[in-house]
């Protein structure tokens, strides 16, 4: 029962996005926007831009999240279809788990996979690519995840605005702060495996409460 | 070295700050009680819709 | 918690929340707590501007944390007791606690407010620049955020129980994340700055100087007690505007203005 | 259609059920009981109460006060999203999605009745033809229809109908009384919301007036 329910959603969305292909490039182009003007403001001098350009990516792929945030479940609720989730025989937590992980999958993964290439422009060091990578793909879920939260939380209004970005940056702060940190102990020649894998015992503990914790949220806030 | 002036500043932000969270409820009191009162005289002089013909 | 002394909290609530009950309790007590904070506060500021001598190494400026520590525990105090009311009130749909933990979040913000405010005063003889991003203030600062989130969710959803009810949980997320918070600004204290500045000696304070420090903390907490009283009150009357006790209470209390 | 005789009577039965908003009574407290081949339509005007009654059956809502039993057992969750479908003013389609691909992805989630398909389904309200098209192509009234298939193919018993015949023809209208004669003949039954415009379906029905409160 719980597979075949994530199934039809993980189908619908794929069928979403392929719908609205010309959408699906909207975050990683704003991760883009946000890196070039970075580079023009910073002066596009290799000296100036390599040593802050992990954190200029890790920040061009958290905002670009928190752009997408309000899409992760408003479209479903003012259609109704958050009302067939909750009276789903599956519980809505798993839905919730399915839609965040396909949200993470379609907008966060892009941005992601393009890093490499919005890395090249702000000349960031070659040698920190892979512990920038593994940051971004242990950290990303975690910021999807936290942000299911807000997003259930923010979902009854008509128009959440700036309160979407209030409430998700404290957060946010600890994911950012170990990812981004990651790569500078990295850069600094310090292991970066403690980070890591902090990161990915927070990735483990939001996957299993986060979704929980925003179904609960859902059921208040949507009505 | 004195750092008096630092010193009153900082008293005067925390007296300032404290008076505000003592005012603030005490306006919503009393907006509270307004709101009230105006719903009382409302409802006192309402006029009941009808099911007579509409006049204008 | 055992359940019967689960079964006494809840029956207390539930005694105390019926809201012209709690209105009565609010109206009698709110005063006396704001009376006593202020009287306590007085006596805790006197000694800390006149009566304890000035630092050999800060001068006068050490007389700010004063005001200053006391703000930041009530600061943290505050949000975990309006996680806690939050909790009740979800667990067991108590309107009462509803309206206390969303009556908390102004008083916290305030405290907050008033804690980087003087750490920002203090830091400017003592660091030579009004903001560091010392793991504290920076914490505070974050914590700030969580307040003014919560205030504005609650603010943000028209049905009163439900934006009680989802501004409690934020604040519920809010206190299990704070620790990770706090840690990982550590963390990246350590990874940038290397050393922290102690705002408190290990030991520096000796006994005639920590005294007016904790009546300033009694007396910050009697007067959040009245803070607090005070807003839920004026939050329950304006969820109940329309019940005929509420009807009933404003006309006196109009009577007693007039005369 | 499930047999007749399968379910415990009543099918649904609700004492003393209240709900209110802002402080505001909306209804309640209400008692009545619904067995299975019978309908109860739910009257009463605007503000009265009758979708917010439905919200709180379907447990989209939280009730102040009172019990709920479906097929005498009290109410619970899976219990709900066994016996109850819920067709409520938003539909819950996708406007990006084809008409058989939005009643797809909801068999998925609710279950569909076995030897049943979207394409029947589809061709019993009168959209055979449509299976393809975009649902932003489709008017209200086919919107509608759509919403009513997709309750026909749902295996629930407890139908939870909230104004279905708003936006629809008269042969639209008539759709509804025969899918609901259907359902309450196969051991169905169903609750029904109209602001009494309209004529009931020939089925025994019972009757709640809701009034409004204050």
């Amino acid at each position: 029962m719980m597979w075949q329910a994530a199934r039809a959603l993980v189908g619908r969305d794929l069928q979403l996005v392929w719908a609205r292909r010309g959408d699906a490039f909207q975050p990683a182009l704003f991760a883009l926007l946000t890196v070039v003007l970075f580079a023009l403001a910073l002066g596009g001098d290799a000296e100036s831009l390599a040593p802050v350009a992990s954190a200029v990516l890790w920040l061009a792929v958290l905002l670009a999240g928190l752009l997408s945030l309000d899409s992760l479940f408003r479209g479903d609720a003012e259609d109704g279809s958050l009302e067939q989730w909750m009276l789903a025989p599956v519980p809505l937590w798993w839905l919730v788990l399915v839609r965040t992980l396909m949200h993470w999958a379609t907008t966060a993964l892009p941005v992601i996979l393009a890093a490499p290439l919005l890395g090249e422009l702000l000349h960031l060091p070659r040698a920190q690519l892979p512990v920038l990578m593994a940051s971004l793909l242990l950290g990303t879920p975690i910021l999807s995840l936290l942000g299911a939260v807000v997003a259930a939380l923010t979902v009854g209004m008509r128009r959440a605005g700036v309160l979407v970005a209030l409430l998700a940056l404290p957060l946010y702060v600890p994911v950012l702060v170990f990812g981004a940190g990651a790569v500078a102990a990295s850069a600094q020649g310090l292991d970066a495996v403690g980070a890591l894998l902090l990161l990915g015992a927070g990735l483990v503990l939001s996957l299993a409460l986060a979704p929980l914790v925003a179904a609960a949220a859902l059921r208040i806030a949507h009505n | 070295m004195s750092y008096r002036d630092y010193v009153i500043a900082a008293y005067a932000v925390f007296a300032a700050i404290m008076l505000w969270d003592y005012l603030a409820p005490k306006l919503q009191l009393r907006a509270a009680l307004h709101a009230v009162r105006q719903r009382a005289a409302r409802s006192a002089n309402r006029v009941r819709a009808t099911n007579t013909e509409l006049e204008r | 918690m055992n359940s019967s002394a689960k079964n006494r909290l809840v029956r207390w609530f539930h005694q105390l929340g019926s809201p012209p009950t709690f209105d009565r309790f609010a109206a009698r007590w709110t005063p006396w707590a704001y009376l006593l904070g202020l009287l306590t506060m007085g006596i805790g500021l006197y000694g800390a501007l006149f009566q304890v001598p000035a630092d050999y190494q800060q001068g006068d400026s050490f007389r700010i944390l004063y005001i200053h520590v006391p703000s930041a525990w009530m600061s943290m105090a505050v949000f975990a007791l309006m996680a806690f009311y939050a909790a009740i009130a979800l667990i067991w749909r108590i309107k009462l606690c509803e309206i206390l933990a969303m009556a908390c979040a102004p008083s916290g913000a305030a405290f907050t407010l008033i804690t980087l405010a003087t750490g920002s005063i203090w830091g400017k003889p003592m660091w030579g620049t009004w903001w560091d991003w010392d793991p504290r203030l920076t914490t505070e600062l974050i914590l700030l955020f969580l307040y003014l989130g919560v205030m504005g969710l609650y603010a943000a959803i028209d049905d009163r129980r439900n934006a009680a009810r989802a501004a409690g949980l934020l604040a519920i997320v809010g206190v299990a994340l704070l620790p990770v918070i706090r840690w990982s600004v550590v963390w990246w204290n350590s990874l940038h700055q290397g050393q922290t500045i102690r705002l408190l000696g290990e030991s520096s304070m000796d006994a005639s100087m920590i005294a007016p420090l904790w009546w300033m903390v009694v007396g910050t907490h009697l007067w959040f007690v009245g803070s607090l009283l005070a807003r839920a009150r004026a939050d329950n009357l304006r969820r109940e505007a329309g019940k005929d006790w509420v009807g009933k209470l404003a006309g006196h209390e109009s009577l007693e203005q007039a005369r | 259609m499930p047999d007749s005789n399968v379910y415990a009577r009543p099918l649904l039965a609700v004492r003393g059920l209240a709900f209110s908003r802002n402080e505001t009574p909306v209804f309640g407290p209400l008692d009545f009981a619904v067995d299975a081949n019978e309908a109860l339509l739910v009257q009463g005007g605007n503000g009265a109460g009758k979708t917010t009654l439905l919200r709180v059956l379907a447990g989209l809502l939280r009730p102040d006060a009172g019990s709920m039993d479906i097929d005498g057992r009290p109410a619970r969750h899976d219990l709900r999203a066994r016996f109850v479908a819920y067709l409520g003013h938003l539909p819950g389609l996708k406007a990006d999605l084809s008409a058989l691909q939005n009643l797809d992805f909801l068999c998925g989630l609710h279950g569909r009745r076995p030897a049943q398909t979207g394409e029947s389904a589809m061709a019993i309200v009168g959209l055979a033809g449509y299976e393809d098209a975009p649902l932003r192509t489709l008017s209200a009234g086919q919107k509608k229809r759509l919403g009513l298939a997709r309750l026909w193919l749902s295996p629930a018993p407890l139908w939870l109908l909230d104004e279905p015949y708003a936006n629809l023809d008269l042969d639209g209208i008539t759709l509804v009384n025969r899918m609901v004669q259907a359902h309450l003949r196969g051991g169905g039954a169903a609750l029904i919301t109209t602001h009494g415009a309209y004529a009931a379906p020939p089925v025994r029905t019972r009757l709640l007036e809701l009034a409004a409160i204050a």
